[in-house]
């Protein structure tokens, strides 16, 4: 009986949305004139190589135009962390880590890790720190840092990052961006706003305050990513 | 082959995955009694989601919103880029659809923790 | 130093990401500094409020530099001022009720304060944006602020209720960025006053379906029903103080939300009744389920839900009168039920079980309490002279105006159901015979101090309503002057006074 | 050209499949395999709609972190959808 009622209810959505992009042509342009920008689309793209000189247009939505998005979004990943530290919060033993993994891994695992995990962290800060360049920036980077660590977790058993850091790491991180923003209210009349000279397009010293912030929004990534894995990988269940 | 038929080939494609991932996770979350397989079907309604914002985006023909310095002589010829405001918008959302997920699944071992089971019909303490 | 609105956002930003270091100093610092920043934010209120009802203009604000249609802009008219005015003086007030609540642990202590302002910054955000896009990141800062606050107690019903509210909330965000897509691939923009603008060229059943995708979405947030089936376990199951700030600034926001979308953004015909008959059902439910609740906490969710009903009624009617009485009303929920939530609290304060049976003889233990919840209930169901009578008069009177009897009878009848069941918990808090065995707890001094602020608010408005109605009609004309908001947002000066 | 519709066309059938896998499937650990496999190809689908930034989001994201926090939760959890109620009382350890 319920399940009939929920194949009707998803009946109903899908013909809806059906219904709906039917109207939504795919790959047709819905830019409009890009010579005299009509749609913020257009303006983006019209606007970001000669005013801001950032070569990744995305990035320069992500960080610039829509900078108070991405503040937003840096801000859900800390609730999102504060969370799951609250709802997986348990009263500790002084100095006991017990870790989900039980034995140290192969020999192979610890020295490919080993081997690996600084590439990872140079990848990591690579994508970052090139963010307005290419394709990445400072979410991508961060997650990759994250993923560094969480292959050091799995192949060390008591491999620990310091609490103190993370927290360090991700309050400075945070708090570079909040003041990258007041800095643009303050001197520039409006919150965010892109102060310094922009330089050339395609130098890796472009596009103003826009790499300072997704290198802040980089590091502050990888402290969160790192700290929801580590409260995860922490938290055992007796069975 | 047919430029008309490619055309709705790939829209059908597109579309119909995207249509289809949030049908079928719709589905999970609203039929299925596991509390991760609920946390699985909204991630994959969050897929389904995001597929479709770029299905939007997407101009055919366009090239990548990144300027190298060949880019930009191409645009001035008159090659298009893809709308990169849909592209930014999803960067939002999947980083926002992680951290939600994660809420969830904490939620999930808590409340795994409590009753030692994870299917609704055995948690049901309030009412559902 | 400029003081503009995005003072309400950037601020606990910066406060939030330093709690953790100012920890490391001084532990009592966690719990400190959110309230010096949300005292901070109640004098920008003041400012800004003064602001703008003296130069008639609202302020609009770009952020990073690129003027609004281009950039995120935020809009603090009288209307949205007004909003995250009271969303900043209730979240003040309640901060000072949660100081020393209760007795956690330092590290959920430090996690409390910083979702609990963070789920005040979400609201207040939602409410002064004026891009869509940007409303959708507000609101799932404020959802998961609220999901993680309502399984604060990491008990099993705690953790049940937060996980309910989690599913129910993340499909409605799913809905809300849909229909975003939608409207941005028919109008091509994501501010709002341009898609107001703009909204008449789009197809109108591409509009409906857009705007049913908003109105579910937007509908869980606002407790509309049938989409309100997470919040009594949300109010029930959350830390007190929690639960008043849902009542009090989460449920604000999301009838904004509903609101700024159905009256700005579309002209769709028919919407209005909509919102009536939606209001209707919701105020109908919700009161007869809280008439049957044995639980204290559920029966104010369940007030709570069908008092937003009535805001939705009373929007619905769409005239100058039925939305000064709606944000009367919503203003005096604000008020009224943070106090029955607040005093109420303590009578159940170390009661799993929440029964109102236990409150019985509550009255001669704790008369300041028992005095603060019979004027919260006084006033919420509108006996004069406080100051939920005025709200309901002004939308009978609205009502009666347009020719809808139907709908008096109906807030009559359903304010008798009220009556009945809020005066069975007062008279069981005077004449019930006492439990001896029951165990609470004297409110905090910070507790006194605030519940003492809401009654005399509550009786002085209740007296001279004049104080907060220049402020509401200023308020409700600017939410139907829709051509003002489009010219202020796209074509206004938009710049900002020194101070 | 044709390649290309063939192509998106496989694509399209192994995500609904892989959808459709990691809901029926009541193993978890497959399922949420499953959904890595969601994740990789939106992944493609972003690279070929010339969306490289989402698609390196994605596949940092979706495949990687989303799948191993997943994980993490089956092995914390039960592995079974259908599992047998169990009988034994719950841990109720540091409740607060």
């Amino acid at each position: 009986m319920k399940k009939a009622i929920v194949i009707l209810l998803l009946a109903v959505v899908g013909w809806a949305l059906v219904d709906a992009f039917t109207h939504v042509k795919f790959g047709e342009s819905r830019l409009g004139d890009l010579k005299n920008p009509n749609t913020v689309g257009a303006f983006y793209l019209q606007k970001t190589a000669p005013e801001l000189s950032v070569a990744n247009v995305v990035t320069a939505i992500v960080v610039n135009y829509r900078g108070f998005d991405t503040l937003g979004e840096v801000t859900v990943l800390f609730l999102a962390a504060a969370g799951l530290g609250s709802i997986l919060y348990r009263r500790k033993e002084k100095g006991a880590h017990d870790t989900m993994i039980l034995k140290n891994s192969s020999q192979l695992l610890q020295t490919g890790a080993r081997l690996i995990f600084p590439a990872i962290l140079v990848l990591g800060a690579y994508v970052f720190i090139h963010g307005h360049l290419t394709p990445g920036g400072g979410f991508q980077g961060g997650v990759i840092i994250a993923t560094g660590f969480l292959l050091m977790f799995m192949a060390y058993k008591d491999y620990h990052v310091s609490h103190n850091i993370l927290t360090w790491v991700e309050s400075l991180a945070g708090v570079l961006f909040v003041t990258v923003g007041f800095w643009g209210l303050i001197f520039g009349g409006s919150f965010l706003k892109n102060t310094m000279g922009t330089g050339v397009l395609n130098d890796l010293l472009s596009g103003g305050v826009i790499p300072i912030v997704y290198i802040a929004v980089g590091f502050k990534v990888a402290a969160e990513l790192t700290g929801v894995l580590e409260t995860l990988l922490n938290f055992k269940i007796k069975k | 082959m047919d430029p008309v038929l490619y055309n709705k080939i790939v829209t059908f494609d597109i579309y119909g995955s995207a249509i289809g991932l949030i049908l079928i996770g719709l589905y999970a979350l609203l039929v299925k009694k596991h509390l991760i397989k609920m946390v699985i079907g909204l991630s994959i309604i969050d897929s389904g989601v995001n597929l479709l914002f770029i299905a939007v985006g997407f101009i055919k023909g366009g090239t990548a919103p990144i300027f190298s310095p060949k880019g930009i002589e191409l645009v001035q010829k008159g090659v298009t880029m893809v709308d990169p405001v849909p592209q930014a918008l999803v960067l939002t959302a999947i980083v926002i659809g992680f951290g939600v997920t994660a809420v969830a699944l904490s939620l999930v071992i808590r409340l795994y923790r409590h009753h030692n089971t994870a299917r609704i019909d055995n948690i049901k303490s309030l009412k559902w | 130093m400029v003081i503009s609105p995005v003072h309400y956002i950037a601020l606990p930003l910066l406060a939030a990401f330093l709690i953790p270091l100012f920890s490391k100093i001084n532990r009592e610092l966690v719990r400190i500094v959110p309230g010096l920043v949300l005292a901070y934010l109640s004098a920008v209120s003041v400012i800004l409020m003064n602001r703008v009802i003296q130069t008639g203009q609202p302020i609009i604000e770009t952020i990073a530099g690129w003027r609004a249609p281009w950039g995120i802009d935020l809009v603090f008219s009288p209307f949205t001022g007004f909003l995250a005015s009271i969303m900043t003086f209730m979240a003040l007030l309640i901060w000072l009720y949660s100081y020393r609540f209760k007795k956690v642990d330092h590290e959920p202590a430090l996690k409390y304060y910083i979702l609990f302002m963070m789920l005040v910054t979400g609201s207040t955000g939602i409410v002064i944006t004026g891009d869509i896009f940007n409303m959708f990141v507000f609101m799932e800062i404020t959802a998961i602020a609220s999901f993680s606050l309502t399984s604060f107690y990491r008990d099993r019903d705690g953790a049940e209720a937060g996980f309910k509210y989690l599913l129910i909330g993340s499909l409605a965000s799913t809905f809300v960025l849909l229909g975003i897509l939608l409207l941005y691939s028919q109008v091509g923009t994501l501010n709002m006053a341009q898609i107001a603008e703009r909204m008449h060229d789009v197809p109108s059943g591409m509009k409906i379906t857009i705007l049913i995708l908003f109105a579910t979405g937007l509908g869980i947030e606002a407790e509309m029903f049938p989409l309100n089936g997470w919040a009594p376990d949300a109010y029930s199951q959350s830390p007190s103080p929690v639960g008043s700030a849902f009542a009090a600034i989460v449920v604000k926001a999301g009838v904004y939300s509903l609101i700024r979308v159905i009256f700005t953004l579309f002209d769709v015909h028919g919407a209005y009744e909509f919102l009536i008959i939606m209001g209707i059902i919701t105020l109908v439910i919700s009161e007869f389920t809280a008439m049957k609740q044995t639980n204290l906490k559920r029966m104010l969710a369940y007030s709570s839900i069908g008092q937003m009903g009535f805001v939705l009624i009373a929007f619905g009617i769409g005239t100058k009168e039925a939305v000064f009485g709606a944000l009367f009303l919503m203003f005096n929920h604000a008020v009224i039920k943070s106090l029955l939530f607040m005093s109420g609290s303590y009578f159940v304060y170390n009661n799993t079980s929440k029964e109102i049976t236990d409150l019985s003889g509550m009255g001669k233990k704790f008369p300041l309490l028992a005095f603060f919840f019979a004027i919260g209930a006084f006033a919420i169901v509108g006996l004069p002279p406080f100051a939920g009578f005025w709200s309901k008069l002004y939308i009978l009177i609205a009502a009666a105006d347009n020719s809808l009897l139907g709908l008096v009878a109906i807030i009559l009848m359903v304010s008798i159901i009220e009556i009945v069941y809020y005066f069975r918990v007062v008279a069981k808090l005077y004449f019930g015979k006492p439990v001896e065995e029951s165990i609470t707890h004297k409110p905090t001094i910070g507790g006194y101090i605030s519940m003492s602020i809401l009654a005399a608010v509550i009786v002085i408005v209740g007296f001279y309503p004049d104080i907060v109605t220049g402020f509401l009609h200023n308020a409700a004309d600017a939410l139907l002057d829709k051509s003002g908001y489009i010219n202020n947002v796209l074509h206004g000066a938009g710049e900002l006074v020194k101070l | 050209m044709v390649f290309n519709a063939i192509f998106l066309s496989i694509l399209a059938v192994i995500i609904i499949a892989s959808a459709i896998y990691a809901v029926a499937q009541k193993d978890l650990l497959y399922a949420v395999i499953a959904t890595g496999v969601i994740s990789l190809i939106l992944s493609i689908y972003f690279f070929v709609m010339q969306a490289p930034d989402v698609a390196l989001t994605e596949a940092a994201i979706g495949i990687a972190l989303t799948t191993i926090i997943f994980v993490i939760t089956v092995r914390n959890t039960s592995r079974r959808e259908d599992e047998v109620p169990v009988t034994k009382e719950p841990d109720r350890g540091d409740e607060n």
